[in-house]
């Protein structure tokens, strides 16, 4: 019974995937079914990971607590809390937003919940850009112009040391400090390029906020280049989905046997 | 200029969309039938990762040899669902067959979905048959692994788990053998954890921005991460600044840990190296090329229409 | 211990306090400034012109003009934001009798669109050409959406199309089509992910920020104008601590760790000076005074100031570490699963 | 006070206002006084004078993002053990901020639980009106609504089978009930699938757009499909084999002309140029929600009717 389910349900999968593909010919009937049952699915699974992966276990349970129970020895004896009720109506005033004249009540539980994000981006805001700053401090004078190379010659050299050389920890050569020196100035265009409040009349600040847009290109470019990669690696696993998991491996089998 | 000319340049540019999504079809299905491997040059972020959890050292990369201590338990945070299996499927059965083959035991909830918890469960019963197939004994849970289920909000988790991972998992409950639920601190995998930095290594499988709100707010553990390519550069400038030990990004990545899987005794002959990433790879080089001949044939169209024009 | 991380020593509090006051403080100044009558400058950015420039031209061939607030879930600050840009739009549209259209993703957004829209004709005095069906609510379904908006544009022949907000993978089906029938195009996303895209296939686009100046810009509004004053200020305070962090880290490494120690007497752990453990092996070992060694970035002022020690870590030094706190009476032996930190 | 927000004491010695075994009779009157508590406060807002009603909102945000501030600022315990006790009162605060802080981001859980529904609400009420007045697609509606309750119903049937003893026994598909058979036949094979299917549908459309919409139209566009470029051949293993044999060709491995192999062209723009530039826009858009935070926190932002 199970091979025969689990080709059932390949079936019905690709119908769904065909079905929503259907849309890049032109919008019919078949593609608006299955947009509809996808949305239906969507939401009614919704409605149970709404009770089962968060209500019950981080409100019903911390409010009525829980007890041993005596025939399997399972669970924990554990204490109710019974003043997470009230957070039940203060859940419940948001519906309020239908009435004419009370729905100003309905902004209190969104305001609660932007209260708890905007307090948020203050404490979190040095945890994600400190290191960045400390990153970003990089020098840009070198502190080393020699290597020992394979051969235990010491070379003098601007460039910074074939891999097969051997160099004293944290040296700087010729190479990274202009490398870094490029860093640092591209960071700092693309953050000037976002400054508003002063107009820029000289040549050198103008150029640095025109060269600031730029450089931002080339950041877009990286996150265009990974996303087409990301898109169309997706496209492939559908393909591979169609074509070889239900179409080699379940539908022919069926008819070459037979 | 004759009238030929400014035909070819409208034509060029005017090929019905159709007919272009059916070229995209073929080329994204005919080369699946065809097993090729290709050669691959693993990227530092993806072979720093492999070495953080396999403790094998890539000879390109010698100096970073830093790697988790296989006796304590790991924490994976995994966000993705079907909807991005094409890369995330791939770098989750890669990160299982490491910790399995490895004996690590591992905690696994998600922020990002609700979903997530359930497809992460398909995928380990996938392994587990794998092993079985392969003679190795399958991964239990409660005893190897534990589910710790769904947060809505990744803030207020990653927060808490921050805070303090004892009380941010009190109310957490996985099936116990017998199947009650029982605290996840009874559970072997759990047993004297009390802190984040009691985990060796806290990973993150995502195809959304929960990684933006783990690095925020989680920072006493190492964390390294697998994310789609849509999320690769934005988080690439953590892995710069050291907040990051590893990044795996999208189909490249994946295919950096495979082949690096492929060459390391570990694995090599006792569970599936190649997989996802070796099946889709070659796939994907043509339809790239696609999209450069396109914008290619594109912009050529238009400078032909421009200079007849000028 | 993820000591490689940096914990949040006085740095991180100090700097997060000095970025809140800029912002406050500039919100307040554009707000005294606002009585006084005297006015808080922002530039003005390009974008604006761009603007300008797209709805001039939609203006000369007579064709509408098309704008496009984001898919949001609810009406949020950025979609009020991105009204007020089409506000201004439509008064320049209004002043020539130019049609518009605007397509919303979902009803309480439409409601706010209409109620906008219509303000505008009733300032330009110019109700009766005020049209019903130039504020629509399309569809709250992302790809249908999408669908339904690529076909007003291609019927009604767009000549400018302004996309502005949140928008997501549909932005290529909107600027693709807009591109077909060669529509002026104005677009911003918030979303890091879609402006490549936009970059691409529009003519002129608002990254990030830029939105916000421009709706600033244009609205006027003290909190908007104050707050953007205020960012700034906290840009310019992260340029200048990366120069001199620049400067102090490319002098410093010159050095050697030694040479820099200083003369005071034992120095316990000074920036300059690097201590390393007596016996590597053995972590418990008390801390000398290194060997001189060419200084690293990890041994410069900035470096150590920006990545104090983890501070739950107990200090090598024995006293200053440990603190002796007054102890729980131990009531119960078995403390419950997940107790205590 | 204090306990109420301190629930990582263990159960045995908590206090005993306000948490009772479970239940007890304590528990269920406590629960009953918090729901009337909290409707108590309802009917007062509803009462609210209209001038007091922005304050008010204002309130609540303010309370909800003080906490994180709070907890920001105040200085963190060193070093403290489980069984410690505060040494001041100073210390003590630090204590129950620490101590409430998982409860209190639960909070934020467990209300946008009950906001959802707000969501689910008024989906069935714009399908529901199209059903019953018969307009166009009204049987799509019905399709979506139908499919609605079906998964509800069954994803709840499926999670109550999965409760208790025979939960592991569920693992293996063995000893699945039909609800089981169900619920795998529209999560997996339904939903699941046809969210691969919308997530891929994009490759399409960026090919589309691709062709004829990207074009070298100014230096922007041109910096950025340059880089595009580099980045996508870099991601081809085929290309950056081809082109590292013809520049093993010009020398050897240690010759000047391997910094031009596509993979140290590609690293070098990576380290150099991309991340600084997306680091700037990271700090933009940083600056901004900080800044965004503060106006909503201190509810200066108008947003909205």
């Amino acid at each position: 019974m199970n091979e025969t389910y689990h080709t059932w349900r390949l079936t019905f999968s690709v119908l769904a995937t065909v079905g929503l593909y259907s849309v890049l010919y032109r919008e019919n009937k078949f593609y608006r079914f299955f947009e509809h049952l996808f949305l239906g699915l969507a939401s009614g699974y919704t409605m149970v990971a709404l009770w089962t992966e968060t209500l019950y276990s981080q409100w019903w349970t911390p409010m009525v607590g829980s007890h041993l129970d005596p025939v399997t020895h399972k669970g924990a004896d554990a204490n109710g809390y019974w003043a997470y009720m009230a957070l039940l109506p203060l859940g419940l005033m948001a519906y309020l937003v239908y009435s004419k004249r009370h729905n100003w009540i309905s902004r209190i539980p969104i305001g609660i919940i932007l209260g708890f994000w905007s307090g948020q981006q203050v404490q979190v805001w040095w945890n994600r850009y400190g290191p960045q700053i400390s990153d970003s401090m990089k020098p840009v004078v070198p502190n080393a112009f020699h290597y020992v190379d394979a051969q235990g010659a010491t070379q003098f050299s601007l460039l910074s040391p074939p891999a097969t050389a051997v160099a004293q920890p944290g040296a700087i050569f010729g190479t990274t400090a202009l490398s870094n020196l490029v860093f640092v100035l591209t960071f700092i265009c693309a953050l000037s390029y976002f400054l508003f409040s002063f107009d820029v009349k000289n040549k050198l600040l103008n150029g640095m906020t025109t060269s600031g847009r730029w450089l931002l290109m080339v950041g877009f470019g990286a996150i265009f280049g990974s996303t087409v990669m990301m898109r169309f690696t997706l496209l492939i696993d559908r393909m591979y989905f169609i074509w070889i998991e239900w179409l080699q491996d379940r539908i022919l089998p069926l008819f070459l046997h037979r | 200029m004759s009238t030929a000319q400014t035909t070819l340049g409208e034509k060029l540019q005017s090929l019905p969309k159709p007919a272009l999504y059916l070229v995209l079809i073929l080329l994204t299905s005919v080369p699946l039938l065809v097993k090729i491997t290709i050669p691959n040059k693993e990227a530092k972020p993806s072979a720093n990762f492999y070495t953080m959890v396999t403790g094998t050292v890539d000879p390109t990369f010698p100096a970073f040899t830093t790697s988790i201590d296989a006796t304590k338990p790991v924490l994976i945070q995994t966000d993705w669902t079907t909807s991005t299996r094409g890369e995330s499927a791939g770098q989750f059965k890669s990160l299982m067959r490491i910790l399995m083959i490895r004996n690590i035991k591992f905690c696994f909830y998600s922020a990002g979905d609700p979903q997530a918890p359930q497809v992460a469960l398909d995928y380990i019963s996938d392994i587990n048959e794998e092993r079985v197939k392969a003679g190795l004994r399958p991964y239990e849970r409660w005893k190897d692994y534990v589910d710790a289920g769904y947060f809505p909000g990744a803030e207020a988790i990653c927060n808490a788990i921050q805070n303090n991972f004892g009380t941010a998992f009190k109310n957490v409950q996985d099936q116990d053998a017998e199947g009650a639920e029982s605290s996840v601190f009874e559970s072997p995998v759990l047993k004297g954890v009390r802190k984040v930095s009691d985990f060796s290594v806290m990973i993150l499988v995502t195809g959304s921005n929960t990684s933006n709100i783990a690095i925020e707010r989680i920072k006493s553990v190492p964390m390294i991460m697998m994310v789609t390519g849509v999320m690769g550069p934005e988080t690439q400038v953590y892995y710069d600044s050291g907040q990051l030990k590893g990044l795996v990004t999208g189909l490249k990545g994946l295919y950096d840990m495979e082949s690096l899987m492929d060459k390391d005794p570990q694995f090599k002959g006792k569970v599936t190296t190649l997989d996802n990433g070796a099946k889709y790879y070659p796939t994907l080089h043509i339809a790239l090329l696609l999209m450069i001949i396109a914008i290619i044939i594109g912009n050529v169209g238009m400078f032909m229409t421009k200079k007849r024009a000028a | 211990m993820g000591a490689q991380y940096l914990d949040t020593g006085w740095i991180a509090e100090a700097f997060t306090a000095m970025l809140v006051l800029f912002v406050l403080f500039n919100i307040w100044r554009a707000e005294n400034a606002g009585k006084t009558g005297k006015e808080v400058y922002i530039r003005r950015i390009p974008g604006l012109n761009a603007i300008d420039e797209a709805v001039g031209r939609a203006t000369e061939m007579g064709r509408p003009v098309i704008m496009v607030p984001g898919l949001p879930d609810y009406v949020d600050a950025i979609v009020v934001q991105a009204m007020n840009i089409f506000t201004y739009v439509t008064r320049i549209a209004a002043r020539f009798s130019n049609p518009i259209l605007v397509c919303c993703y979902n009803a309480s957004v439409f409601t706010v669109a209409q109620e906008m829209i219509r303000d505008v004709y009733q300032q330009e005095g110019a109700i009766e050409r005020y049209d019903q069906d130039s504020v629509r609510f399309i569809s709250d379904r992302q790809f249908a959406f999408a669908a339904g908006v690529s076909g007003l544009i291609l019927r009604e022949q767009a000549a400018a199309t302004f996309f502005l907000g949140n928008f997501y993978a549909e932005s290529l089906i909107l600027a693709e089509t807009a591109n077909s029938v060669g529509a002026i195009q104005v677009a911003s996303s918030t979303q890091n992910t879609q402006t490549p895209f936009f970059i691409a296939a529009c003519d002129y686009v608002l990254i990030g920020d830029e939105f916000y100046a421009a709706s600033a810009y244009l609205t006027r509004q003290p909190v908007l104008v104050g707050s953007l004053v205020g960012q700034d200020w906290a840009k310019i305070s992260v340029i200048t601590m990366v120069l001199l962090g620049l400067l102090t880290t490319s002098i410093q490494i010159q050095g050697k760790t030694e040479m820099e120690k200083v003369a005071s007497g034992p120095s316990k752990g000074t920036f300059a000076h690097v201590q390393v453990l007596s016996n590597p092996a053995d972590p418990k070992s008390p801390m000398v005074d290194g060997p001189p060694r060419q200084m690293t970035v990890a041994d410069t002022f900035m470096y150590r100031m920006l990545n104090p020690l983890p501070r739950d870590i107990k200090f090598h030094d024995e006293k200053a570490g440990t603190f002796e706190r007054p102890q729980k009476p131990a009531t119960n032996p078995a403390t419950a699963a997940g107790g205590g930190q | 006070m204090m306990d109420l927000l301190a629930q990582a004491t263990p159960p045995s010695d908590s206090s005993p206002f306000w948490s009772a075994p479970n239940g007890s009779s304590h528990l269920v009157i406590g629960i009953g006084a918090a729901l009337l508590l909290g409707i108590g406060l309802i009917f007062l807002l509803l009462q609210a004078p209209v001038r007091s009603r922005r304050w008010i909102v204002a309130l609540f945000t303010f309370l909800a993002g003080g906490y994180y501030v709070l907890y920001f600022f105040w200085p963190t315990a060193i070093d403290r053990q489980p069984n410690d006790l505060p040494r001041n009162p100073m210390e003590g605060v630090t204590f129950w901020i620490s101590d409430a802080f998982p409860i209190v981001s639960t909070f934020t859980n467990v209300l946008a639980g009950f906001l959802l529904g707000l969501g689910i609400y008024s989906l069935w009420r714009v399908h529901g009106r199209r059903i019953v007045k018969q307009q166009k697609d009204w049987f799509f509606s019905f399709v979506l609504l139908a499919s609605s309750v079906m998964m509800a119903f069954i994803g709840y049937a499926d999670w109550h089978s999965r409760q208790g003893l025979n939960g592991p026994l569920l693992a293996n598909k063995a000893n699945w009930h039909p609800i089981n058979y169900a619920f795998d036949f529209f999560f997996e094979g339904g939903l699941q699938q046809m969210d691969a299917a919308m997530f891929s549908i994009i490759a399409f459309f960026i090919l589309s757009a691709a062709y004829r919409a990207f074009r070298i139209r100014s230096v922007e566009a041109t910096v950025l499909l340059a880089t595009a470029l580099v980045v996508i051949l870099s991601l081809m293993g085929v290309i950056t084999n081809a082109w590292q044999s013809g520049i093993n060709h010009l020398g050897g491995p240690d010759a000047f002309v391997q910094n031009f192999s596509l993979d140290t062209i590609r690293t070098w723009l990576t380290n150099t140029v991309q991340t600084p530039s997306i680091r700037g826009i990271d700090f933009g858009i940083g600056i901004g929600s900080l800044a965004m935070g503060l106006r909503l926190w201190l509810s200066l932002e108008r947003t909205g009717s």
